[in-house]
């Protein structure tokens, strides 16, 4: 294993140091480990809180920031945080008029966001969930643990971000982000694995010319293995597979997000969009808004991730709208 | 040899799964890693390292129901991820339904029976769907099952690991429905589950506790 | 050899496909291979123009846009644009204030470059050339090659594109180019070697528990090869390289950039960050302003770069100016 | 078999400069993988594709200093990188300095030292510096001996391939003083120059084409 690292046990926190160096301009937490908006308590705005297990940089402390998140709560790599972390964001944030959490569907996530939400009702604030689950790799059925969430997060957390930062209430800001999840779809695909740095070595062995499909942002294997294809085929497939678990027809506009998972080199990354942009030209779909980079990663994994989320006008407002955070400016 | 669930018996029931947990870190892992995420091992260890520190600041004579919801409380504000609310729930309900100031095996088979409740109430996971409750069911009926013949608390306990370890196993050829293994499908067929094997060894402590 | 591609002949033409495709506030010229601004040439303003071997990315396209440069010449991977493309370049966004080039000091740039002065002078445009050789892992010397351009290549274009902005002329605008430059000193420690698309297989074999330590962009091997170290004893040695060829002295201010060389993770950037600017505080130096990300890589090369560039009133409030490219907003 | 250098020979000449570098392309991208970057096959891939194209297009009676020239811009033009700059100033500046119709032993090899200094002016290496140069400079001192001795164009242009090979493989010891390689300094010993190798490929073709 090869990681710019001290040690497995310190990585969380060294990271979170040396982020707190990078980034004055938030107040980062190290010993409740959490991330907030300098300016946070803002009376009368509803606070978005978010959080999730590291290793998926920069997601989300890289999304803290006016516009987007008040708060984040990084866990262990690739571990869920813990109830009490989320209890300190939504203090240190809340300004009372209530809380938002974007939880990405994994059962860690849920359960201690859940857990979260329970203590502080026990202290007199209201807190509403967005859960993201966009990836339709896993299928959805209430026998299994649902669709996970991957590069959703990134549109949810900007749309309900920007709706948030205007004065909305609760339950508007819940509802827009709920809605911009319904709207999204996405799909990965890995060239290799990821290292845990306390495993010590990669999720799964990948032979030279074999890629992964249908790969999730926590380094376990995918749906099947593949040899590895041109990229526009590779992307066919993935399109085709995206388009078939979504509601889009001719005619209709996107937000797409091409994502690398870590290790992509960016150039790759806008050949894949270019592949993308082609192939849904083909089926009418016009990419309306786009992003093209690290977004929602999995740590030193090769690949990416395709996200199509279905715009209408609010939700291209609320993309277009100001954002100040360490991974994305807009505006 | 303790024939009831006292203060010395959870402490010891409870060191006994953090020493487990620190020994068969590295394998949980490996477990993890092959059908989840790879830091089972490392959760669990971290958890348990902080239920040890927070037990020695608990008094001589707390009940051994404290104890448990002791823990429980330790590994939900630790761990993290799946196991971390799920393992706290089991035994922080566990603990609370436990008697004071000792706790008879029937008294233990009914409060583990209610945190296993807990886990699923939270998790949502059956029996057969390649989880913790694999292990963890099969080891609560086998307490529930020792209590009624009048087995004691020792013979009880070496049945429940027992029954807890055949769980684990039985989960190999299973395809998961809960939890990050059910993101492979058939693909997590072949593979034992992390968190069963891990309720193995918290069983195992049990009677490994008794036993001494 | 795994890539996101269609055939390595076709890389550079498919990667600005998909830059034209993301990017449609600029205008990607793909048969003269340039990339500039939409609102060029601007009458009156100076034109900033750089341009080098592609698998840098977001180096150099991702630095076009108001603030930084006006157009981008991007060579086949690894290998210096033709004076084809930079004569297309100036042609495009010469305003009639004159034109002056980045050139990172590389043999291939340098001479490409300097024929493509030649051309433009030859049409009666005046041609200023910044050199960028910031890379103490070679030494500076008249019987070299001389020092390599890496990292300082965004503070340039950073500080010169901010003055060019403004309405300054051509000296002024490749002096404070000169002046950043000669302020900047960087080194590169690599984890695993990168991959060009043509050659199909890594430039070179590292074991699993060692690492190049000064490596330049190109996925050249290094100075030598050492054992990985935790990342506090690793930057040490960096930071201690880095001040052994600069002139700062305890109470200096620096703009630093941690600088992912393609499939570093971020979180281990911030990581190593964190190391950064601790070790820079022991010894006096204050970090006054920070970039941590992939901003010059090298392909899929893991592994970081550390720039230091000494700053002062000017360069700060240069560096403080509005720029609006793809892969740095500030302001 | 031709005793001056014509627009045939010329032609004959870069076509086979052409099909040597595609042949020899992986070798020229393998070298410099070793001690620079790994382009220099596709580079002078791309390069010579190009002049086998724009050589077409010139008239049957363009004499052999035209083909050059054209090659040489061509190469400036598709190349990039440091050989393409120094290839095709090379070229360039001996195509101009070459007489028409056609050009004697003793004209083609002062055009070529024209070629070399341009060359050398351009990149500042010297013989030794382990660059093209150390296969250029001795393949046209071969030339110029040759003339002054009074020997054959084609018996030349075998001595001036054998003396730009021997450069060639005379970098191997040497530690770079120019180019990339001169980054890696004393690692750079062992490793023969791409350049250089191209070079001598060059040569060589030119005492293929000369043979036939
Ligand atoms: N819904 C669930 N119900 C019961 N147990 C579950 C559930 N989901 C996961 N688990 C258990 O948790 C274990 C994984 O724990 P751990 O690796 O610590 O958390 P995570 O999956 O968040 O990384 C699984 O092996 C499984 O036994
Ligand atoms: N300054 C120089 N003078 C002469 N030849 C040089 C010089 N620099 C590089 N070369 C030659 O160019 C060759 C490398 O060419 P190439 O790989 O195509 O370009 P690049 O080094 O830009 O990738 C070297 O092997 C060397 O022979
Ligand atoms: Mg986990
Ligand atoms: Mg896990
Ligand atoms: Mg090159
Ligand atoms: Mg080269």
């Amino acid at each position: 294993m090869k990681k710019l690292i001290n040690t497995p046990e310190t990585v969380l926190d060294d990271t979170l140091t040396g982020f707190a160096a990078a980034h004055p301009e938030l107040t980062v937490d190290r010993e409740a480990r959490v991330i907030h908006r300098a300016d946070a308590p803002r009376a009368g705005k509803v606070a978005l809180v978010s959080g999730g297990g590291s290793g998926h940089e920069p997601l989300h402390a890289g999304f803290v920031g006016p516009g987007m998140l008040d708060a984040a709560c990084p866990g262990e790599i690739f571990t869920s945080p813990v109830p009490d972390q989320m209890l300190a964001a939504v203090k240190a944030v809340h300004g009372g008029a209530g809380v938002v959490f974007v939880v990405k569907n994994y059962t860690g996530d849920v359960l201690n966001f859940e857990l979260a939400a329970e203590l502080a009702a026990d202290e007199g604030i209201e807190v509403r969930t967005v859960l993201v689950d966009d990836d339709v790799a896993v299928k959805d059925s209430t026998w299994t643990a649902g669709r996970r969430g991957t590069g959703a997060t990134v549109v949810v957390e900007k749309v309900a971000g920007a709706l948030a930062e205007r004065g909305a209430d609760a339950a508007a800001v819940a509802s827009v982000g709920q809605r911009a999840n319904a709207a999204s779809r996405s799909f990965a695909v890995a060239l290799t694995a990821a290292t845990v740095p306390a495993a010590g070595r990669p999720g799964f062995e990948l032979p030279a010319d074999e890629i992964e499909v249908g790969v999730g942002i926590h380094g376990e294997p995918g749906r099947r293995r593949e040899r590895l294809r041109p990229a526009h085929e590779l992307v066919a497939e993935v399109v085709a597979t995206v388009l078939a678990e979504h509601t889009l027809s001719a005619g209709d506009e996107v937000i797409a997000l091409v994502n690398g998972l870590g290790a992509t080199p960016l150039h790759e990354l806008y050949l894949v969009y270019g592949e993308v942009a082609a192939q849904l030209a083909e089926h009418g779909i016009t990419i309306a808004r786009n992003l093209v980079g690290n977004y929602v990663t999995s740590l030193d994994m090769a690949g990416f991730s395709l996200t199509l989320t279905k715009a209408d006008a609010e939700l291209l407002e609320l993309w277009d709208a100001p954002a100040r955070t360490p991974a994305l400016r807009i505006g | 040899m303790s024939f009831t669930l006292d203060h010395q018996l959870a402490l010891a029931w409870l060191r006994a799964a953090a020493a487990a947990v620190e020994r068969e870190q590295q394998r949980l892992t490996d477990l993890d890693a092959a059908i989840g995420d790879g830091d089972h091992g490392s959760n669990l260890r971290r958890g348990f390292t902080a239920v040890t520190e927070a037990l020695a600041a608990l008094p001589a004579d707390a009940p051994p129901g404290e104890l448990l919801t002791k823990a429980g409380t330790t590994l939900i504000s630790k761990v993290g991820g799946a196991s971390g609310p799920l393992y706290g729930s089991a035994l922080r309900t566990a603990g609370r339904a436990l008697p004071a100031p000792t706790a008879d095996l029937t008294a233990l088979a009914e409060g583990l029976r209610a945190g296993l409740t807990a886990v699923q109430k939270l998790g949502g996971a059956a029996v057969g769907d390649k989880t913790m409750v694999d292990a963890f069911e099969p080891a609560v009926a086998a307490l529930e099952r020792a209590a009624f013949d009048g087995f004691s608390l020792r013979e009880a306990a070496a049945l429940a690991a027992e029954a807890a370890q055949a769980g684990a196993r039985a989960t190999v050829p299973l395809e998961a429905r809960k939890g990050r293994a059910s993101y492979l499908g058939p693909r997590s067929v072949g593979h034992q589950d992390p968190g069963a094997t891990s309720t193995a060894l918290l069983f195992q402590a049990l009677a490994d506790a008794t036993g001494r």
